[in-house]
């Protein structure tokens, strides 16, 4: 087992109380899996994954643990934390056009960056030029500054410098969502083929956009309202989906050779709840045609079937 | 004249992706969280009540004083005293501290108000032109920002009112006003090109607004809390100018201000004599006004700012 | 019926200092849009595609070409009669949160245009008015009015503006991007709105990155690349028998739900590969800032293919 | 680069002309024969002298000829170094009396900006994040950039010259020294030297260690920060970064408020009677000499040109985006 969380709850602090972005989420990413984790904007996707690695200002540790390797992670240490980073647990994040620092030549940030985890940069390299040539860099980027080199090429050099002392656990945080159809592909193949190399033992692609993981992703893990929903492989996810949410989510999405005039699609009326005060039990109660009375205790997130868990009573029964 | 408290992009409104857009968070509307972060904010409340304190002082204070600020007649080099209502003392020609002080601090408020509101009124309108029409009309008025800029404007002001035969607390204040706005006219064009570029103007256009309807009722409220910070900064520089002007000797005549209350001090040896309560309370009034507009200014960076608010 | 007419409209923007550089952004593009019909224009960034729809909306101006409206240049159009253009023809944009002015409630919308078009309406009259089109757009108006924007979701504000232009009596409504930014969940309900609002007739331009949602809403497509149109016709044929390669390789690279990447035909691959690898090469300047002038070869005329069915020819060197 | 170069040099040539044109207007501007009023506001005893100034002003002004002529000819002396004469030391050349002052000026200038540009900025960028330190720095800051030059430069003579009789209450060394390169004379300089520079160091300290402690908040907000962060880069590498980006603005401020420390550096002079151009200013605004005034404007105005455009190389060779920037442009 690469990566075990257990019951996490992390929640943003505002002023008219706490936000529960992550209230209680409970899963494992394998060896070598790549799992996707997708959700809508407010899903509390994007807190899991930070929450793996640095907590931002207003996030606030409530409980739970996370377990990467065998070690515990702790989460809530800003200093423990980095002892893990970029050895064992490394991302790449949203912003990665602007990750880099503007003033300073990659070659030289990257050499910063490895004497600060006590790693030589001259013993790094040959592997640092070898790993940009293989996104299709020249290793000649090492010698220029961020502002040389355009959004894409950025991306690609952000992916290579997180992934270079081979972590066990790669978050990557809407790295597609930005780019265009063609390069989205590209990126997406990288991905796997940092994880087929060895670069990375797992992968967590965050994303909004289900039909890039059913592309790259060997499980695929959906989130709504700051809870788990439904885990499984991406085949079975897209196929034979049993969470209610899911089902109607992914009959919600167009595809070509869809067409409005032939067969009209319906989206999921409604909105996912506030998570300042969330309802009482099952968080798509409201949205879902299968809601009984029973809804009103939350769900457990239990195996329905091998490696298949979904969080509803509906399927529990 | 200092920019020193450099002003920070205003706040962000576009939510971000995450923590979710949470309606029931934002139930505390705007206009009500923005009160809650201000009067819990020590910086703000603190620059407040001292610029307000004397801002008081200079309106009341003169019809307290007992004397003309410019009447001879008490006992010379007097330390202050409640006799005869000298209580800041008397300078050299027994003339009363307390009343020259208190006039120069109404001047200081007046040559800070006026001052200030004229640098930020060209400001907004080079800045507004310049931000929004762009092309040519921004490279001209670009050039012009930058000469004005790099133009020693005090080394200017000082010949402009070396040459004035009578000088007055108005004449001073707008010259002051005249030369020192380009450092706002760069800010607030920066500030309308990236608000420009959000679709609600183009929106607005669609509704059938004229171009001076999108700068004044869509541009320009969006940065009402930048622009009334940027006079803050505007109203001190113009009070350190009009200080140093008046220091030099080019203050306004017929009157008095706290500048020439300190220059009058310094040609009559006031140091050397020890006359502290000539020469301590008009420097001391300056640095407590524009320090605390400094230090509400950063209060109001961070109420207006969610990034730098601390929980 | 008036028909919107784009006759060889080209776009150069001036850039660098003193305007010393021309961009090429929009080439030669003709079409037109009748009432009741939903036009798609597909290309990826830097496509030119929300040029045109900005010089449709009369937002940007046209440097070569005309824009006629029911035969009437738009490029002549001064206050009065730009004023009756926006009568008729109406834009909503990519995001939600951009196109409302954040410190004032969203509603206010509304009141721009009843004070630039209805100023004489009595308040009655106007209430009932704004109830219809929020009716039209499926919103509740004790939901939505009298809210601030963010304290509305990006679908409710996007069917705000559907509805601030069904205030007014247009004809046609340029839609760039509307519903890229909404939620899975929520994006096809937009989506199907705009359907509803052809089959009342209305024109319809839907500008998109993604080739599912024009294949799904649209009648006719046309692929743009570089500002120019690379391919055009109906949308059945340009989907079901493209003739372009660059058409194909965007096909190609969307990641669908029920067939993967790998499961392409060989020969197409390697084409595809080719031709994604040039474009993200231009993407590279594109994005560095370093302008190039797109190359001339893709200029070339379009030809008919079959019936309602263009394609511009791909020189073989 | 060239271009860029070629920009800035234009902006400056374009103040230049337009300062030139300024000063040479202002006298005009102002209502009746300049020259009369001049030479009637001075109070001069002989009338011998009385005619000879008013000759020499109607010389230098040029009165009789056209108005562009006028202008013409203002230029003309300004390329022969000709700023007039002086009034109140007739007939000493304005040059002269500048050039005398000059290095008085500039060594107070020059150490106090620079000075205070380096330890405002080492402060400042202590006391950012450290709470302890930004709540007791930071008043500190703010009142000493709020302080008038002037007033603080009074409280310092009165308490460490008057009171404490530490420093000497003014003057540039000691009146009895003979002036000549010996130790006795330099340390005389240096001793009288130290206040007016403590002054202005000062004020100048305060702006810099609050623009730098702002700055470097909104630098360790920055994504590429929180990058460095999340791959677990120590606090301190992060700082440094954030220090070396922060300074780049630092490095433009220091441009922009030229024009502030030289007011600061003219009235601190006025208060220690230090005879530098601030000193040699003031005299000439008492006295009316109004020549020297200009004069004294027009070297500020070189002064001030020059300066910028040595910040302008500096940024060059500093910030690695503007010279990449002016290359792939160039090319």
């Amino acid at each position: 087992m690469s990566l075990l969380v257990d019951d996490l709850k992390v929640y943003y602090r505002t002023l008219a109380g706490d936000v529960r972005a992550l209230d209680g989420v409970t899963f494992s990413v394998a060896d070598g899996e790549i799992m996707g984790l997708a959700g809508e904007s407010g899903c509390g996707k994007s807190t899991l994954g930070n929450s793996l690695i640095r907590f931002d200002t207003r996030m606030r540790y409530v409980g739970g643990h996370a377990t990467l390797d065998g070690t515990e992670l702790p989460i809530w240490d800003t200093l423990g934390m980095n002892a893990f980073r970029f050895k064992k647990i490394s991302i790449v994040p949203q912003y990665a056009m602007s990750a880099l620092n503007p003033t300073r030549k990659i070659g030289d940030l990257t050499a910063d960056l490895l004497t600060a985890h006590g790693v030589s940069p001259k013993q790094e390299l040959p592997e640092l030029r070898r790993r940009l040539e293989l996104v299709g860099l020249d290793p000649a980027v090492l010698g220029m500054f961020p502002m040389e080199l355009s959004g894409g090429m950025k991306q690609r050099t952000v992916m290579v410098l997180s992934t270079l002392l081979d972590p066990s656990l790669l978050i990557a945080d809407e790295i597609t969502s930005a780019l265009d159809v063609s390069t989205q592909k590209a990126v997406g193949e990288t991905l796997v083929g940092f994880r087929d190399r060895g670069f990375v033992k797992s992968l967590m692609v965050i994303t909004h956009d289900l039909s890039i993981l059913y592309q790259i992703a060997d499980t695929i893990l959906i989130m709504y309202a700051g809870r788990l929903a439904e885990k499984a492989s991406g085949e079975t996810i897209i196929s034979s989906p049993r969470h209610p949410y899911t089902r109607l989510l992914i009959s919600s999405l167009p595809e070509v050779g869809i067409r409005y005039a032939e067969k009209k699609l319906t989206g999921i009326p409604g909105t996912p709840p506030g998570l300042l005060n969330p309802p009482q039990g099952c968080r798509f109660r409201d949205r879902c045609p299968l809601a009984s009375k029973k809804c009103l205790e939350a769900p457990p997130f239990v195996e329905v079937e091998d490696e298949h868990f979904v969080a509803c009573w509906e399927e529990a029964a | 004249m200092s920019t020193s408290g450099k002003l920070a992009e205003p706040p962000d409104l576009v939510s971000e992706l995450e923590p979710p857009v949470e309606p029931d968070a934002k139930h505390m509307s705007g206009f009500r969280e923005t009160l809650h972060f201000a009067l819990r904010n020590r910086k703000l409340v603190f620059g407040l009540s001292v610029t307000l304190t004397m801002l008081l002082f200079a309106i009341v204070g003169p019809f307290l004083a007992q004397h003309g600020p410019l009447d001879y007649g008490g006992v010379l080099s007097s330390a202050p005293t409640t006799k005869d209502g000298y209580w800041f003392g008397t300078t050299m020609q027994g003339q009363d501290v307390f009343a020259q002080f208190v006039t120069g601090l109404r001047l200081l408020f007046i040559v800070g108000a006026l001052g200030g509101g004229i640098a930020a009124g060209i400001g907004m309108v080079v800045g507004f032109t310049a931000g929004y029409r762009g092309g040519v009309v921004d490279d001209i008025l670009n050039m012009i920002t930058n000469v004005v800029l790099v133009i020693p404007t005090f080394a200017l002001l000082l010949v402009i009112a070396a040459y004035l035969q009578v000088r007055g607390i108005l004449t001073e204040a707008v010259f002051i006003g005249l030369t020192s706005w380009p450092w706002a006219a760069r800010a607030l064009r920066a500030q309308t090109f990236s608000l420009v570029s959000r679709d609600f103007v183009d929106m607005a256009r669609m509704s059938g607004r004229s171009s001076r309807q999108i700068i004044f009722k869509e541009i320009a409220p969006n940065m009402s809390s930048y622009l009334f910070m940027m006079f803050i900064l505007l109203f001190g520089g113009a009070v350190l100018i009009a200080a140093t002007l008046d220091f030099i000797g080019l203050g306004p005549s017929g009157t008095i201000s706290l500048g020439m209350m300190m220059q009058l001090s310094v040609q009559n040896a006031a140091l050397q004599l020890g006359l502290w309560w000539w020469f301590v309370p008009p420097g001391l009034a300056i640095m407590a006004v524009v320090g605390s507009l400094y230090v509400m200014n950063v209060g109001l960076d961070e109420v207006f700012n969610p990034k730098l608010r601390e929980l | 019926m008036p028909v919107l007419k784009l006759d060889r409209v080209s776009k150069v923007y001036k850039v660098g200092a003193f305007g010393g550089k021309e961009l090429l952004a929009v080439r030669d593009v003709s079409f037109d849009v009748q009432p009741g019909e939903v036009i798609s224009l597909i290309g990826e960034s830097g496509s030119g595609k929300s040029t045109i729809g900005k010089m449709i909306l009369r937002l940007s101006s046209v440097t070569r070409g005309t824009i006629t409206w029911d035969g009437v240049d738009i490029a002549g159009l001064k206050r009065g009669s730009l004023k009756t253009y926006y009568r008729t023809t109406q834009g909503v944009f990519q995001d939600p949160f951009s196109s409302y002015n954040p410190i004032f409630k969203a509603d206010r919308v509304f009141n721009l245009i009843r004070q630039s078009f209805f100023p004489g309406v009595p308040r009655a009259e106007w209430q009932s008015k704004v109830a219809a089109s929020l009716e039209a757009v499926s919103l509740d108006p004790v939901q939505v009015l009298n809210k601030f924007p963010h304290q509305l979701s990006g679908g409710q504000l996007q069917r705000l503006l559907i509805a601030r232009a069904l205030l007014l009596d247009i004809k046609f409504l340029v839609a760039d991007e509307i519903i890229s930014m909404l939620d899975a969940s929520t994006r096809i309900d937009v989506l199907n709105l705009l359907g509803e609002l052809k089959e009342r007739g209305l024109g319809i331009v839907f500008i998109t990155h993604d080739l599912s949602l024009g294949n799904y809403i649209s009648d006719r497509t046309i692929i743009l690349r570089r500002g120019a149109i690379v391919e055009m016709g109906a949308t059945e044929k340009v989907f079901g028998n493209p003739q372009h390669p660059y058409t194909k390789m965007l096909l190609a690279s969307v990641p669908q739900l029920h067939s993967k990447w790998e499961e392409l035909d060989p020969e197409l691959k390697a084409q595809i590969t080719e031709l994604s690898a040039s474009q993200s090469d231009e993407q590279h300047y594109a994005d560095a800032g370093r302008l190039v002038l797109p190359s001339d070869g893709d200029g070339s005329e379009l030809v008919e293919v079959e019936k309602d069915h263009l394609a511009a020819q791909v020189r073989t060197s | 680069m060239r271009g860029y170069f070629l920009r800035k040099l234009g902006i400056y040539a374009v103040t230049f002309v337009v300062a030139v044109t300024v000063d040479w207007a202002i006298p005009h501007l102002m209502p009746g024969n300049p020259v009369l009023t001049l030479v009637g506001r001075i109070q001069v005893q002989d009338p011998r002298v009385a005619q000879n100034l008013y000759h020499h002003y109607m010389r230098a002004f040029n009165l009789d000829l056209p108005l562009w002529k006028q202008y013409w000819y203002f230029w003309v002396s300004l390329f022969h170094g000709d700023l007039g004469t002086s009034i109140l030391q007739f007939p000493t050349p304005v040059t002269t009396i500048i050039l005398h002052a000059l290095p008085y000026t500039l060594g107070l200038l020059i150490p106090a900006t620079l000075l205070s540009w380096y330890a405002g900025n080492k402060f400042g960028a202590l006391a950012a994040r450290r709470k302890t330190l930004d709540n007791t720095l930071l008043p500190f800051g703010y009142a000493l950039t709020a302080t008038p030059y002037m007033w603080l430069a009074i409280l310092l003579s009165w308490v460490f010259a008057v009171v404490w009789h530490v420093f000497p209450v003014g003057f540039a060394y000691d009146p009895t020294a003979t002036r000549e390169w010996s130790w006795a004379f330099v340390s005389s300089l240096a001793y009288h030297w130290f206040l007016p520079f403590l002054s202005l160091f000062l004020v100048a300290f305060g702006g810099w260690a609050i623009g730098m402690r702002n700055l470097i908040i909104y630098e360790l907000e920055a994504d590429y920060a929180h990058y460095l962060e999340a791959l677990g880069a120590p606090q301190r590498l992060i700082r440094k970064y954030a220090f070396r980006n922060a300074l780049l603005p630092q490095i433009t401020g220091l441009a922009l408020t030229l024009g502030a420390v030289i007011a600061g550096a003219l009235v601190t002079e006025i208060v220690f009677s230090y005879p530098g151009l601030g000193y040699q200013i003031y005299r000439a605004i008492t006295n009316e000499d109004y020549f020297v005034i200009q004069g004294i404007f027009l070297f500020i105005i070189i002064g001030v040109l020059i300066a910028n455009f040595v910040v302008d190389i500096v940024y060059i060779i500093v910030d690695p985006r503007t010279r990449i920037g002016m290359q792939g442009s160039g090319s």
